[in-house]
């Protein structure tokens, strides 16, 4: 057997300076994302880029708000990911709701729901704070302290529960079904008359 | 061997009911984690790589914007509703303000009046930069659109020396401007920076706009005519580029819009190649407009209205009645309704993003017998901007 | 035997690596044009370690394992058969046209794992790369026929050699014209604009490489640093001369200096694909069949009438 | 200066009486220049838009739903831009609040589809003849169940301390608060 222990460090280092960004425009943070990883300020000096397959993808970037709606599809890619996978809040809403801390279709704390490594703050947050960041969940990885994969497998109960309480049970198989009958809605009532 | 008549059956004593698939077609969910939708989902009903029927599906990004107006006082909101339009979120503010003032009866000084046509027509070319970057990536020219967003930082810094912020400027107030032009130094830098980007604009040409490639990719995709925009509530670029001379600016002027002297750009054939065009003609316009502005100068006097109840905005009352305010923005007409019933915050705002007409029964229409390649390049020509739907 | 065993290790090594370099060089020059700084050039061996160390949470089945084995094995045979400088481990007859083969069987493994994923994007992926395929058999036919005519040899080692007193390949004018049709060929060998139609990011998300994540992208990564270098020694070899030096009296130096030869020849190749990349929009499907059917078909094929004659 | 004012009116007033004409069941008025409203009552707004599109009100811009709690009515106003007189229109209807029914202007405008999806969602204004009304929109189904819509009477913070478990700070008197 080979102790892969012993590689610890040198995956690490590579975890740390290859991470790549699910491209999921969750909200209006979206908008500063273009100039982090164009020439402005250019995130591909540390290896990230924006990955469109979740499968491929380690850093979930929540840019801003979440909505309900929103949240079932956050919550369905992050789980697509294969570990480890690091989820990064960018902006106040994710924290606290933010600006909408009063609005009915904005999620007040994304932590119940999803785990979070390294929130930012601030609204919208400039790209050095998203760098600054970074940074922070580069050193977590590096000390092998970014563990909300591991927390969302020990705590999937409580997790599970939050989810099922603010969408109701069985909301996957809703969700996916949604749009069925007026997919096919034309077709059936023809086979009617 | 079971029969399909036994797996019906089946399903329906199990409580769940099998509906027929065809087998021509599959579904295909295209967003809202994808690169080319901006947290917008269309669903798709494809034979082959041919689009058969597409359904737009809204609504990840609303936050009930018109509700949570009507909790706050009347200068809060601005700090709320400049964020249903990300990419220039100094159009939802000059709207909202320009229809208060409307309620209050007020003529905005013409300082201010020169900035907010300064800061609109800024908004409107960091806008148009940004959807080049847009239409770039989406074609595959990676290197033009890392250019436009390198560019678009220029008018991102000169934002913020003015007004504070980078993105989310909450700049307009009702009345004027929040505070004054910090110098001649920033009026230096903002004409050097239009003469820059002028002179960039030839390589833009050259790697997009005069591309073989592009010509082939864009032209003949999404055809409309003048009836159908018209009858679809199109506005702005995509309802010039079938033929209709329609701007905001010279059909219902505002601000410093009649003293100055710019073209509306008009083409015909109403597909992606002449949305395409008619932006990158207006980007030129704007950037002529805002070398006029600087020749003009700021008009001396006050930034902003001289009132008593502007020194103490919690007590900050609007006299009852109704008002409709619009701009052009570079994705079409973006206008604000707001109601008054007297008291310090709003009765009712709606606010009329113009991708609500763009971005549910024209893309539907439009995607119908596309290719899947051409489905991004169609909603990039049309420039949906999903935060307007939502709200 | 253990001498060509070590030797075949050793080819398998240095493309390995000077691959993973070569995807790095893309990525910087890329970077430069985009006026930013870009990442590291040993970027590509961290992201591979990386994706090799995840953990995957899903399988699709055998066929969706036995793909990426599949591809990554013709490339590894590929490289194998082609002479890289004075080390050549396979040679047969007919090499020039089995080279040809293998260099687009690794596309038909990965279509077998992305068809059998079940992800609708990644079926899309897979038909897009088969059109693709076809379109480049054409233009890729004839430029092969053009060599074998010109030379009278369907070995890849004896064009290198014949090179070596004739002079280079593109010098010649109907090879010249063979040399063009073939390099647009690459392009979308090595999936680069105008002809990334495959992978799209913006329109199929990946394609094919949609569902593949930790440790079947890893192994996805090291075929694509192989077959980078595959392609381009080919292209090195049957057209720009190959690296063979016989200037030194030692055979280590004269091997080291045709590997260096080599290394810039293949950059050389490696920096007009990149340059194409840069400025190009993408093409759609039908619209590069079209192209391939057309313009390097006839300049192709132009260069196979003159070689014969 | 007053004579000025009136002179870059009688344009808007020429149009006002030319449509009144054709539409004598309508008021309006000259709100500003380039800017017209009209009162329609409910069951003739499809006739006054039919008219309006003939004559020169080219686009619908959006319907707005108001909710007058008050005087237990909603009010719609469609807002449209006539592109050759350079000109906006408020047309306002009101509709009883219990009972909002109105028949939809899809044939005129087909526009209006997307604008009466939303007033439906968030006013609960029925459009009869719209075959998306029930068509999912903004909203996902547990709020459109729960009942969740701008109407006044909505007891949004209640609603939200329900749904996302927030604390009681959120129960001052947002009256009173200051900035």
């Amino acid at each position: 057997m080979v102790d892969w222990r012993l590689y610890e460090p040198l995956i690490n280092f590579a975890r740390k300076r290859s991470m790549w960004i699910v491209a999921f425009c969750t909200g209006c943070g979206g908008i500063e994302m273009p100039p982090l990883m164009t020439s402005r300020y250019d995130l591909e000096r540390f290896g990230m880029m924006p990955n469109p397959a979740p499968r491929m993808a380690d850093l979930f970037l929540i840019t801003g708000y979440v909505t309900p709606k929103t949240l079932k599809r956050i919550i369905i890619t992050y789980e697509m990911q294969p570990d480890p996978k690091y989820v990064l809040a960018h902006g106040s809403c994710p924290l606290n709701g933010g600006i909408y801390w009063d609005a009915y279709n904005a999620i007040k704390h994304l932590d119940k729901y999803i785990p979070v490594d390294v929130a930012i703050a601030g609204c919208m947050p400039r790209p050095e704070a998203v760098m600054d960041g970074i940074k922070k969940i580069m050193d977590l990885i590096e000390t092998g302290k970014a563990d909300g994969w591991k927390r969302y497998k020990e705590n999937y109960e409580y997790y599970k529960k939050n989810q099922d309480e603010l969408f109701g049970e069985g909301w996957r198989e809703k969700t996916a079904r949604r749009w069925i009958p007026w997919l096919m809605g034309r077709e059936k009532k023809r086979e009617e008359e | 061997m079971v029969t399909q008549e036994e797996l019906i059956r089946e399903a329906r004593e199990n409580g769940m009911e099998l509906l027929p698939l065809e087998k021509d077609t599959y579904e295909l969910f295209f967003g809202p984690q994808h690169m080319a939708t901006e947290n917008y989902s269309l669903i798709l009903k494809m034979d082959g790589h041919r689009v058969v029927k597409a359904i737009a599906n809204p609504g990840f990004l609303h936050r009930g914007f018109e509700k949570l107006a009507e909790y706050r006082p009347w200068h809060t909101n601005i700090a709320l509703l400049l964020r249903i339009c990300v990419p220039e979120p100094d159009v939802p503010e000059a709207i909202y303000s320009m229809a208060v003032d409307e309620l209050m009866g007020w003529e905005v000084p013409e300082r201010a009046q020169w900035i907010r046509t300064t800061v609109l027509e800024m908004a409107r070319v960091s806008a148009y930069l940004f959807w080049m970057m847009g239409l770039s990536f989406k074609l595959g020219v990676y290197t033009a659109g890392q250019w436009a967003a390198a560019y678009r930082e220029r008018f991102m810094a000169l934002f913020e020396e003015l007004t504070g912020a980078r993105v989310y400027h909450i700049y307009t107030i009702p009345g004027g401007v929040r505070r004054d032009i910090p110098g001649d130094k920033w009026l230096r830098q903002l004409r050097d920076t239009v003469e820059y980007i002028k002179d960039k604009l030839k390589d833009f040409d050259n790697l997009v706009f005069e591309n073989y490639i592009t010509y082939r990719r864009l032209e003949g995709i999404g055809v409309m005519d003048k009836k159908f925009a018209l009858n679809e509530g199109v506005t702005g670029p995509n309802l010039r580029a079938t033929g209709v001379p329609y701007d905001v600016r010279r059909a219902d002027p505002y601000l410093l819009y009649p003293e100055l002297d710019f073209e509306v750009p008009v083409l015909k054939e109403g597909d992606a190649l002449a949305r395409a065009l008619v932006r990158r003609f207006e980007f030129e316009q704007d950037l002529y407009i805002l070398e006029q502005l600087l020749d003009m100068g700021p008009p001396s006097g006050p930034y902003k209205v001289d009132h008593p109840s502007l020194k103490a905005l919690p007590r900050f009352r609007v006299p009852a009645g109704d008002a409709f305010a619009h701009v052009e923005a570079t994705k079409g007409d973006f206008g604000a309704y707001v109601v008054s019933d007297g008291g310090n915050k709003p009765y009712r705002v709606q606010i009329r993003g113009p991708s609500i007409a763009h971005g549910i029964r024209v893309i539907e229409q439009l995607l119908v017998g596309a290719r899947l390649a051409d489905v991004p390049v169609i909603l990039m020509s049309l420039d949906n901007c999903p935060p307007d739907i939502d709200r | 035997m253990i001498e060509t065993a070590l030797k075949a290790l050793f080819i398998l090594l240095y493309a390995t690596f000077v691959g993973f370099m070569f995807m790095g060089i893309i990525r910087i020059v890329t970077a430069r044009i985009h006026r930013r700084v870009g990442p590291p050039i040993y970027q590509p061996i961290l992201d591979t370690i990386k994706l090799l160390s995840k953990k995957s949470n899903i399988t699709h089945g055998l066929i969706y394992d036995f793909g990426i084995l599949y591809a990554v094995g013709a490339t590894i045979l590929a490289v194998m058969f082609i002479p890289l400088g004075s080390i050549g481990v396979l040679r047969a007859y007919g090499d020039l046209i089995l080279i040809t083969f293998l260099l687009e069987i690794p596309m038909l493994g990965i279509m077998f794992a992305a068809m059998s994923s079940g992800n609708p994007y990644a079926g899309i992926g897979a038909q897009r790369a088969l059109l693709t395929l076809l379109a480049i058999q054409v233009p890729l036919g004839f430029a092969i026929v053009a060599l074998a005519e010109f030379y009278g040899t369907f070995s890849t080692y004896e064009i290198v050699m014949a090179q070596q007193t004739m002079g280079w390949s593109i010098f010649h004018f109907p090879l010249l014209l063979a040399a063009i049709a073939y390099d647009l060929v690459l392009q979308a060998m090595f999936g680069k604009e105008p002809f990334d139609i495959m992978i799209a990011p913006g329109e199929i998300s990946l394609g094919p490489m949609v569902e593949f994540g930790g440790k079947h992208m890893g192994l996805l990564q090291i075929q694509h640093a192989i077959a980078l270098f595959a392609e381009t020694l080919f292209f090195a070899n049957i057209f720009l001369g190959g690296g063979v030096v016989t200037a030194f009296s030692s055979s280590i130096l004269n091997t080291i200096a045709g590997l260096a030869v080599l290394l810039v020849k293949q950059v050389a190749v490696l920096l007009i694909a990149t340059f194409m990349g840069a400025i190009f929009p993408r093409f759609t499907i039908d619209q590069a069949a079209k192209f391939y059917w057309k313009w390097p078909t006839i300049i192709a094929a132009l260069g196979a009438v003159l070689a014969s004659l | 200066m007053a004579e000025e004012v009136k002179a870059s009116w009688s344009k808007g007033e020429e149009i006002v009486r030319m449509l009144l004409e054709k539409a004598p069941y309508a008021e309006g008025t000259v709100r500003r220049e380039r800017r017209l409203e009209f009162k329609v009552p409910a069951d003739r707004i499809v006739d006054f838009l039919r008219t309006a599109k003939a004559n020169g009100f080219e686009l619908l811009l959006q319907i707005t739903a108001v909710d007058w709690l008050k005087e237990g009515e909603i009010e719609l106003v469609y807002q449209l831009f006539s592109i050759s007189h350079g000109t906006h229109a408020m047309v306002k209807t009101r509709l009883p609040r219990d009972e909002a029914r109105i028949s939809t202007v899809m044939d005129i405008y087909p526009v209006a589809e997307t604008y009466e999806r939303d007033a439906h969602e968030f006013f609960k204004v029925t459009f009869e003849g719209n075959p998306k009304l029930e068509m999912p929109w903004i909203l996902e189904d547990e709020d459109r169940e729960v009942g969740v819509s701008h109407r006044k009477d909505f007891d949004m913070l209640g609603y939200v301390k329900r749904k996302y478990k927030l604390l009681d700070r959120f129960d001052e008197d947002k009256e009173n608060y200051v900035i």
